[in-house]
């Protein structure tokens, strides 16, 4: 009993965890510390095959999994604290609360008569009576869940694997190919320098310069320069620029502009 | 070291000719997995399809054997026909094996729609790498190298075992995990569709969390009802029920929950909300799969836990239901004459059905030989909406613009007259759904609405009528948009499918002609399947 | 035995609340795994009331099918995941109405 | 031939009946083969008439059952007919009167395109008038009665092109229609009363009956009556009846139709004889139609209208005596066939100037057209001498015996009477005046001229009756014939002796032709009518038709206009409006409903939470409950 | 044998029709094989006539198959008085309206074949719904008749045909839904009571407990009150008489819509006298409202199909009186005026589809002075007209009277309200008529010419019917009446004795005659 009074707040409280935390990895840290505990009491209930299978395939397992996936989506996730549904919190509060009131009072004071006791039952240790049920009137559930297990695996292939329809490029492959492409068309293995090498501007608009001097407009991307957008990037801009900064020369003020232009 | 002390465990008793049905399509779908594995994948799409096909095949016969011998099996003591098989997990009855026979027939149906490959250029309708970002180029480029999963045909496989074993278990645990058998694969098949993945997916999501969670709610049922009776048979957790011997709140509260869990199957209002989502987004001959098998599996699974573990409070629970079902078919038929969308529109009809289903199982009425029995009534009622509903969602996959299917229901203007042929028959389907006569759904509303008023609900019955009238506009109007509208610009486009697609709409229209005029011979069989062993 | 029944309704809510309220797919099916667990604490604890190992097993039953669950459950995440980039559930509402 | 008597109704109505579907072809014979048919059904007529004359005084009926109409539980009715006294006098007074009529029309209708049809219209009306007197059961009769109407209602408005015509047909038919309501549910009454609707068994079983019985049946005959003969409160419809061709007026409008109310209560005599009550209203409405009647013609410049009120005035005398119970009976009828001669006359008489005035019923155009239609201006002078009761002329005999017997009923009633004889020397004597005395008021290129001979032989035919049909009172000749038939009267003593109230009535209408003489000729009659403000109350209500029209107006038509109006919205908003309002409510529910499908998955969840929460909570609550 | 070969030779002829060619060049086949199939039926209909044994009574020519053994349902026909002459009003009514059908135009690219077909299958399934004595059969042929006048307006009508049709089509069901509750209980009874079973012979002798058969009762009622049209749930029938075509009008109006008269005469009564007679004075309050409602709406319509429409729902009226005033004349009465209303309203629809299609608007305001340019037209018109107001000598009188003497004794108001239905019918007719066919030629109606043979030869037979059994009723009477007798007394009030019977007077009058 001891252990369930230590266990019972700290199972709820990582419970409530796994729903207030906001980062999920927290989250499944706390659901891993109810599945411990959840193993606890089950050794406490007489059920020490489940405390194993609870820690090794549960804790072990299946939070592995869930980890290994939160890893996948990224781990630093986590959600904003505001609710998108409009009351949606409130209700599932209120639904909640109620459901637990009721559920506590009407079945968890439910719960009558006297407790028999696993000793019987456990007389030849407690995974031989499990066993016993498990090849007796469970054999075809138990039939059954390799008819899950296979569902799962499918699933997973179906969902998660890529069948590599062409043979996997390797970059031996790719280095081939580069070298015959340049022998056939010309095309430079190499990469082309990005905008802005060398030149005046680094903006994506104004070409790199090589080393000779000459602009290379190759490093422009393409559709800049398809809708001609592409500057020159010579020492003729910074005429531009130093007119664009300076006033001209015979420019009066604001309102002396106005009258000129009648 | 212990082994010596301890007895040897006896192995269990298994009736393998009872149970051959259920062993004929694991194999099958093992053997389909298999496949998978071995056959080249030039040849694995008809290979699988026939290894899946075959095996309902031989399944149905199988099923046809078994059902005659349950007179021969049927024991001393109880009134049905048939007997409770491997130690007590099964029961092999006569409601279960007609309700195998009718899981088998909507399979074998919606396998042939699965194996359908001319309306998409020769592939399936299901994506060809379900791994690959829809509008990706990986996308593209599985579909220029041909490559189809044709691992659907063994997942369909498992889902119909587990719809076969959840309409038959007996004990409250192997109906758990049949309830996970037949879910898993469904939820996986849901997010394969070809064309608009993103739905697909999301509908694929939003099944497998709320299955998930609903079926969370039927275990904790099941808990409760184990903390009631200290079993999960249910013949045992009758006997405790009747003596009275538990705290009845818990009870109580293990028939709400696992009541929470069956209804969320059959799609009964207010656990009904995936149900329109989930039949949009899913690829159509999936969708018709689940609507036809997964509701009656489920309701047989409903009615075999309500009327055989909860028989003895019956009074407790009928009230609830009554109201479940006005709710259900209120909704369902009301929110349906807003949709727009075909798909959706017959997942609100079929939530709608769910309730008209549930005002014969509201009867609660165990009848005699002669009399049309809750049992027998819900059982033509299935079959007859099983069927329309595979034949509508047929017609469903033929019309089509260059998106795909053209769901939108405007898009189906002026049907009749592009293909009276084809339009005809979704009409048929639509009176069928409305219950006019000389379709079968008129059958199996007056075998629901007898029931009902046998068990003594008659203001059920009008509001069923009521309902069914309501529920009739809609229809109407889909019969309106194909025959009396013009089409809007050039119309979609009427694919023409192969002989598979073919053979499922004329033999779902013929038997709903069929069923309409001759109901005797599918009305014995449901009701010559007598009642639940126990 | 009430105490074990109350602390397992009590996360059995706890976890139902938490799917209401969490945004993260993943982080809402471990809530459902929450929910598993509690009903497994169920099951233990009625198995030890009525003194047969029926609820153990079915404890272990629900363990596999938990697992098995949750292999496709993450699939199917996952899968999402490479379209939308986000494991978000409230973004997946495109079929509606 | 009794019993080949049904000719007298088959023989018309084949023709009628034929002439109608006949097409083109027919059209140069119609006229004939209506008039033989006519003439046919005279002859016919005639024979059956003086077989029974040469009966015993108490043989005379002659009932025989063709087939059975109607038959189904306690409801029998045979299609059968009764020759009797009185049917007789009705039968020779619709043959002989229509034949000439038929005659006077071939020459009248001479230029109308549809004259054939226009004869198979009048054989309709003869077959079905012929019907009516010789039912012998009521609702034969009704036939009767209703083929009438139609007939009325086809030749009111034969010439349809007249929005004018067709108005007034309708309306004839619509508040004839009132009238039959009454007469409709009278039948009832009788079936549901006594089992029968025979003439002559309810006549008997009434007695048998309480008074109150008595008098509604009599009340709702009394309605029936004054919808066909033109009574208060149902009399609008005749004046307007006048749009018709002149024949038809003479026929339909004055001489047989509208005196079918007449015929109808004197044949009921049984059940007005149950009744004081009945026989009151009945005098009642013969004395203000009467008066009113009298009113009208005084005013009217029309002169088919002025002779229209008349007819009616003529009539109130005769429902007046038919009133006042077997003592009346006989005089009754005895008018009515009188009348039935004059009025004709007087009718063809003015077809016969219309047609020489170019179709113009203006008297106020006429003037000094003695000299331009001798033998019409003769012939009218019968029929004006007639009506106005100078000694020896036939109206003379059988009005004086009606405010006589009036007389003897009430003071105040023959007082009424009285007055109105002197009204009707009045107005009478203004048409006179106006129309064949006084200056010519012709309009120009109108050309007076007599009507050809096919016209003035009737008109010579009816002056003469006019003179000579009081001859059928002389020793009280057809009060004995008609006996066995109305029952027999005590005659009462006045307290003056009859020739004395003779002379007094010969007074008082001279009173009226001289005080009408000295108005017309003492200053020139105006070409044009008056306008009404010009002219005094009296003048101006009679114009109006005392504003008859007016009245129904605004208590019948308006109100059901506006009754339609509010039904037709009513219908369209408040019954079709729920059952649609109920649809866009369905709809509106479906729109609301499918919020909730946010298609949110938490959401979902929510409702399956929620949902599983209210489960429990109402599976325990019914066990609670 | 023979009501199954009758309802099956226009199916039969609606099923070749479909498979003939469709198109222009096959039209005048279509037309020619429609017809045929038609007067073959009406041919059957009067062997029918020969081989029903006037005298006996009951139901005759019957035959009965097990259809669906668990529901003891049969497949079961058989005619009485009734059914007779419903069955050849319809026969008799379908030759002429395909022949009116001739040269209908249809709406741009809807065939004629399907056209004929549905009115074929209408036809046939009127014929099985007339003479079904098994009420589950009943029921399903009532309900099938639904399909092809949904087809018939939502295919070939007016503009505002498909609101048109889904109005009718949803209206119907939800009667007819009404009906399936009250179909089930009754199965539900008579299961209790033994064998399950629907058979009319059975079905009238159940002993059911008062609330319940008045349940039963008023879930047929609903469907046959929405069927007949009864106010007021009538509102379907004006929005559907004005989106279809003459055809379809006469079809539904004149034989389908007798079948919810007909069906409260044959199974309301029969089946739940008592109930009958507990609902009869609210019944009647409604039909006497439908009556005065029906010809005011009537004399309020602007639109020549909805006046004719709103005339039925008067008429409907007047049928229902007679029929729930339970006295063998008014009984008898309804059922004669099933017939008559049938044929009369038929020659009305088909005239002014006519002048509608001639005139290109069925507003009255469009009309004006026909009468001048179709002298043929106008005369049928009014004949059609007069019949429909009851003129005596025109057959709709008699049953209209036998209607209200029977009602008049067993409650005056109702009769005597009723009867003012008479001047409202002169009112709507005649007004009409004035409007139409009256005064000058209206400018836009010269294109509205005379009648042709092949119009004539279709309305002719409905007039020379409507004449003849205005003065001679007695043969289809003879066949009524014992049909009615015996219904009247399984409703058991019985005829209203006269108050005075004639005998009685005459022997106290001691022979005064």
């Amino acid at each position: 009993m001891t252990a369930f009074w230590i266990l019972a707040p700290i199972m709820v409280l990582a419970a409530l965890g796994l729903v207030l935390a906001r980062k999920a990895v927290h989250a499944a840290l706390c659901l891993a510390i109810v599945m411990i505990s959840l193993a606890v009491l089950y050794a406490a209930q007489g059920a020490p095959f489940l405390f194993a299978v609870q820690i090794i395939v549960y804790t072990g397992a299946i939070m592995m999994l869930f980890l290994f996936v939160l890893m996948l989506v990224g781990v630093e996730t986590s959600d904003s604290l505001v609710e998108t549904i409009k009351g949606q919190r409130l209700m599932a509060t209120v639904v909640g609360l109620l459901f637990g009131i009721v559920g506590v009072l009407v079945i968890g004071q439910a719960v009558t008569g006297a407790v028999t006791g696993l000793d019987e039952a456990n007389a030849n240790g407690n995974p031989y009576g499990i066993a016993k049920l498990l090849f007796g009137p469970y054999v075809l559930a138990f039939e059954l869940t390799s008819a899950l297990l296979i569902t799962a695996a499918v699933g997973a292939m179906v969902l998660a694997h890529r069948e590599r329809l062409v043979p996997r490029r390797s970059q031996a492959d790719i280095s081939r190919d580069r070298m015959r492409e340049y022998a056939e068309t010309g095309r430079h293995p190499g990469n082309p320098p990005t905008p802005g090498v060398f030149a005046r501007h680094n903006a994506v608009d104004t070409p790199a310069l090589l080393p000779d001097g000459r602009p290379m407009p190759e490093s422009v991307s393409a559709s800049l320069v398809a809708r001609g957008q592409v500057r020159d990037g010579f020492d003729d801009d910074v005429d531009d620029i130093a007119k664009a900064i300076e006033p001209p020369p015979h420019a009066g003020w604001p309102f002396d502009q106005e009258g000129d232009d009648q | 070291m212990f082994t010596a002390d301890l007895p040897p465990i006896t192995g269990p008793d298994v009736e393998y000719s009872l149970i051959a049905p259920i062993l004929i399509i694991t194999a099958a779908a093992v053997l389909g997995t298999l496949v998978e594995a071995l056959v080249p994948r030039t040849r694995r799409f008809g290979v699988q399809a026939a290894v899946a096909v075959v095996g309902v095949l031989a399944a149905i016969g199988d099923t046809i054997w078994v059902y005659q011998s349950l007179d021969a099996v049927k024991g001393g003591g109880h009134s049905g026909r048939g007997q409770i098989s491997t130690e007590g997990a099964l029961s092999v009855d006569g409601p279960g094996v007609v309700t195998w026979l009718l899981l088998l027939v909507f399979a074998l149906l919606s396998f042939l729609l699965f194996a359908e490959r001319r309306l998409e250029g020769g592939l399936s309708a299901f994506t060809g790498r379900a791994a690959d970002a829809p509008g990706s180029a990986g996308e593209a480029e599985a579909t220029a190298a041909r490559i189809e999963h044709t691992e659907v045909f063994p997942l369909a496989s498992f889902a119909l075992l587990g719809m076969m074993v959840f309409a038959t278990a007996n004990d409250l645990l192997t109906m758990f995990v049949a309830l996970e058998v037949l879910s898993l694969p469904l939820y996986l098949m849901c997010g394969l569709a070809r064309r608009r993945r993103l739905l697909s997916q999301e509908a694929a999501l939003k099944y497998f969390l709320l299955g998930a969670f609903s079926s969370v709610f039927f275990l904790y049922g099941v808990a409760l009802a184990y903390g009631y009776a200290g079993s999960f048979e249910l013949g045992r957790i009758a006997v405790a029920v009747s003596s009275r011997t538990g705290s009845d709140t818990l009870l109580l509260a293990s028939i709400a929950l696992m009541a929470v869990g069956l209804l969320f199957k059959i799609s009964a209002v207010p656990f009904h909300s995936w149900t329109p989502d989930v039949y949009q987004g899913a690829p159509t001959p999936v969708t018709a799969f689940m609507a036809a098998g997964t509701k009656t599996a489920a309701f047989v699974a409903l009615l075999r836990v309500f009327f055989v573990a909860f028989g003895g409070a019956t009074w407790d629970w009928r009230p609830t239901i009554w109201v479940i079902a006005v709710v259900t078919m209120f909704l369902g038929a009301l929110v349906s004459i807003a949709q727009t969308d075909v798909k959706r529109m017959l997942a609100y009809s079929s939530i709608a059905h769910a309730g008209f289903l549930l005002v014969g199982f509201a009867g609660a009425y165990v009848g005699t030989t002669d009399r049309i029995s809750s049992v027998s009534s819900v059982l033509f009622y299935l079959t007859v909406y099983g069927i329309a509903t595979i034949g509508a969602f047929a017609i469903v996959t033929l019309i089509r613009d260059a998106g795909g299917e053209a769901t939108h229901l405007s898009r189906w203007a002026g049907l009749g007259k592009a293909s009276p042929f084809l339009a005809g028959s979704f009409a048929l389907f639509m009176l069928s759904f409305a219950g006019i006569p000389l379709t079968s759904g008129f059958i199996g509303k007056w075998a629901v609405f007898s029931a009902a008023w046998s068990g003594g609900y008659w203001p059920l019955v009008v509001i069923g009528v009521l309902m069914s009238a309501v529920a009739a506009y809609f229809y109407v109007r889909v019969i309106v948009l194909m025959f009396f509208t013009d089409p809007v610009g050039d119309g979609p486009t009427i694919a023409v499918p192969s002989v598979l697609t073919t053979t499922v709409i004329a033999a779902t229209a013929a038997a709903t002609v069929f069923l309409g005029l001759v109901p005797g011979p599918m009305l014995d069989l449901a009701q010559h399947a007598g009642t639940f062993v126990r | 035995m009430t105490e074990y029944i109350t602390l397992s309704m009590i996360l059995f809510t706890i976890g139902a609340v938490g799917v209401l309220v969490r945004r993260n797919a993943i982080v809402v099916f471990m809530c459902v795994e929450l929910m598993l667990n509690a009903t497994n604490l169920a099951l233990v604890a009625f198995s030890r009331q009525h003194g047969n190992l029926d609820g153990q097993v079915a404890a272990f039953f629900v363990m596999v099918v938990a697992a098995a669950e949750v292999v496709v459950g993450l699939a199917i995440i996952v899968s999402i995941y490479r379209t939308r980039r986000t494991t978000t559930v409230d973004e997946a509402s495109l079929l509606k109405l | 031939m009794l019993e080949l008597a049904w000719l007298l109704v088959a023989v018309p109505l084949v023709s009628g009946l034929g002439l109608l579907v006949w097409g083109k072809e027919g059209d140069r014979v119609g006229h004939l083969i209506g008039t033989a048919a006519s003439s046919f059904s005279f002859i016919v007529g005639l024979i059956c008439f003086f077989q029974i004359l040469g009966r015993d005084e108490g043989d005379r009926s002659y009932s025989k059952s063709l087939f059975t109409w109607i038959e189904a539980g306690p409801f029998h009715v045979d299609m059968a007919y009764t020759f009797d006294q009185l049917s007789g006098l009705f039968v020779l007074l619709i043959t002989g009167v229509g034949t000439l009529i038929h005659v006077y029309s071939i020459g009248y209708m001479e230029h109308d395109a549809r004259r054939r049809r226009f004869f198979a219209y009048l054989n309709i009306f003869i077959a079905s008038m012929l019907t009516l007197v010789l039912a012998s059961d009521y609702l034969v009769l009704f036939l009767g009665w209703e083929g009438v109407g139609l007939a009325s209602y086809l030749l009111i408005g034969f010439w349809q092109h007249k929005d004018s015509a067709a108005a007034a047909a309708t309306k004839a038919f619509v508040v004839n229609r009132v009238g039959d309501v009454g007469m409709a549910l009278a039948i009832m009454l009788m079936f549901a009363q006594f089992g029968t609707t025979a003439i002559s068994e309810v006549n008997v079983s009434v007695n048998a009956a309480s008074t109150s019985t008595a008098t509604a049946l009599g009340l709702l005959l009394l309605l029936g009556a004054c919808g066909k003969s033109a009574q208060v409160p149902l009399q609008s419809w005749l004046l307007d009846a006048m749009e018709g061709p002149t024949p038809v007026s003479a026929l339909i409008h004055a001489a047989t139709m509208v005196t079918a109310g007449v015929y109808l209560v004197v044949r009921s005599n049984g059940v007005f004889d149950a009744s004081e009550a009945a026989r009151n209203a009945v005098i009642a409405v013969g004395l203000v139609t009467l008066l009113a009647g009298a009113w009208i013609g005084c005013a009217k410049d029309d002169i088919k209208k002025a002779l229209a009120g008349s007819t009616m005035s003529q009539i109130g005398y005769m429902m007046l005596a038919a009133g006042l119970g077997p003592a009346g009976y006989a005089f009754a009828i005895f008018h009515l066939i009188t009348h039935g001669f004059f009025k004709a006359n007087l009718f063809l008489g003015a077809g016969s100037i219309m047609h020489g005035m170019d179709d113009d019923v203006e008297m106020r155009h006429y003037g000094a057209l003695r000299a331009a239609m001798p033998v019409t201006f003769i012939t009218f002078l019968f029929g004006y001498l007639a009506i106005i009761g100078f000694p020896g002329f036939s109206g003379f005999f059988s009005k004086d015996k009606i405010i006589e017997t009036a007389f003897g009923h009430s003071f105040w009633v023959g007082l009424g009477a009285l007055v109105g004889a002197g009204v009707t020397g009045f107005y009478m004597t203004r048409m006179m005046m106006m129309t064949f005395f006084s200056e010519k008021r012709w309009k120009e290129d109108v050309h007076p001229h007599e009507s050809p001979k096919v016209m003035t032989y009737p008109l010579i035919a009816l002056g003469a009756l006019s003179l000579l049909g009081g001859a059928m009172m002389l020793g009280g000749w057809i009060t004995d014939f008609l006996e066995p038939v109305v029952g027999h009267a005590e005659h009462e003593e006045l307290a003056i002796p009859a020739w004395l109230l003779s002379v007094l009535i010969t007074l008082v209408v001279a009173v009226g032709v001289a005080l009408s003489y000295v108005l017309y000729s003492r200053e020139p009659i105006a070409a044009e009518t008056p306008a009404d403000e010009s002219v005094s109350f009296f003048s101006r209500a009679g114009r109006h038709e005392l504003y008859g029209n007016e009245l129904n107006e605004a208590v019948v038509v308006r109100p059901t206009r506006h009754l339609t109006r509010f039904l037709v919205f009513l219908d369209g908003k408040g019954v079709d409006g729920f059952v649609t309002g109920l649809a866009d409510r369905l709809g509106d529910a479906s729109q609301l409903l499918r919020k909730p499908q946010t298609g949110f998955v938490r959401s979902y969840a929510l409702s399956i939470f929620g949902g599983s929460l209210v489960v429990v909570l109402a599976l325990l609550a019914a066990r609670l409950a | 044998m023979i009501l199954t070969v009758m309802a099956a030779v226009p199916l039969l002829g609606a099923l070749a029709i479909t498979l003939m060619p469709r198109g222009q060049s096959s039209a005048t086949a279509v037309k020619v094989v429609a017809v045929a199939a038609s007067v073959l039926t009406l041919v059957l209909s009067l062997a029918m006539m020969a081989d029903y044994d006037v005298g006996r009574g009951g139901y005759q020519l019957t035959e009965k198959h097990v259809w669906i053994e668990q529901f003891g349902v049969h497949y079961a026909l058989g005619v009485n008085g009734i059914g007779v002459t419903l069955i050849l009003l319809t026969t008799v009514l379908t030759p002429i309206v395909l022949l009116a059908a001739w040269d209908d135009r249809l709406p741009t690219s809807r065939s004629v074949n399907s056209y004929l077909a549905w009115m074929l299958v209408l036809e046939g399934l009127a014929i099985g719904v007339f003479s079904a004595t098994d009420a589950f059969l009943f029921y399903v042929l009532f309900e099938a008749t639904l399909v092809p006048i949904y087809f018939l307006i939502g295919s070939y009508g007016g503009p505002q045909r498909t609101y048109a049709a889904v109005k009718f089509l949803i209206y119907n069901l939800v009667g007819g839904l009404l009906m399936l509750a009250s179909i089930v209980g009754l199965y539900v009874v008579t299961s209790r009571q033994g064998d399950a079973t629907y058979l009319i012979g059975d079905l009238s002798n159940l002993d059911v407990s008062t609330t319940t058969e008045r349940l039963l009762f008023l879930g047929f009622m609903a469907a046959f009150a929405i069927k007949a049209p009864l106010w007021p749930f009538h509102t379907w029938l004006p929005d559907a008489a004005a989106s279809s075509t003459p055809s379809t009008q006469v079809l539904m109006v004149s034989v389908i819509d007798k079948i919810g008269t007909f069906g409260m005469l044959r199974w309301c009564l029969e089946l739940f006298p008592g109930a009958s007679d507990w609902a009869s004075p609210v019944v009647i309050t409604l039909a006497v409202i439908s009556i005065i409602y029906g010809a005011l709406l009537a004399i309020g319509q602007d639109d020549l199909r909805r006046l004719i429409a709103f005339t039925s729902v008067s008429h409907f009226g007047f049928i229902i009186l007679g029929i729930f005033a339970f006295t063998s004349t008014s009984t008898a009465g309804s059922t004669l005026y099933m017939f008559n209303h049938g044929l009369s309203t038929a020659a009305l629809f088909l005239v002014t589809g006519i002048m509608i299609a001639r005139r290109g608007s069925a507003s009255i305001q469009d009309f004006g002075g026909v009468q001048k340019i179709a002298p043929i037209l106008s005369g049928v018109l009014l004949v059609a007209g007069l019949s429909s107001l009851s003129l005596p000598g025109l057959a709709p009188f008699v049953s209209e009277f036998m209607v209200l003497a029977g009602t008049f004794s067993r409650s005056i108001p109702a009769a005597a309200v009723a009867t003012l239905g008479i001047v409202l019918a002169a009112l709507y007719i005649l007004l009409m008529y004035q409007r139409t066919m009256t005064g000058p030629l209206k400018e836009g109606t010269e294109g509205v010419h005379d009648l042709k043979p092949v119009e004539v030869a279709s309305l002719a037979p409905a007039l020379v019917l409507i004449v003849g059994l205005g003065f001679y009723p007695q043969p289809l009477l003879n066949v009524i009446n014992p049909a009615v007798d015996e219904i009247v007394s399984h409703v058991g009030v019985g005829d209203p004795a006269p108050k005075t019977p004639t005998g009685l007077a005459q022997q106290t009058e001691g022979g005064e005659h």
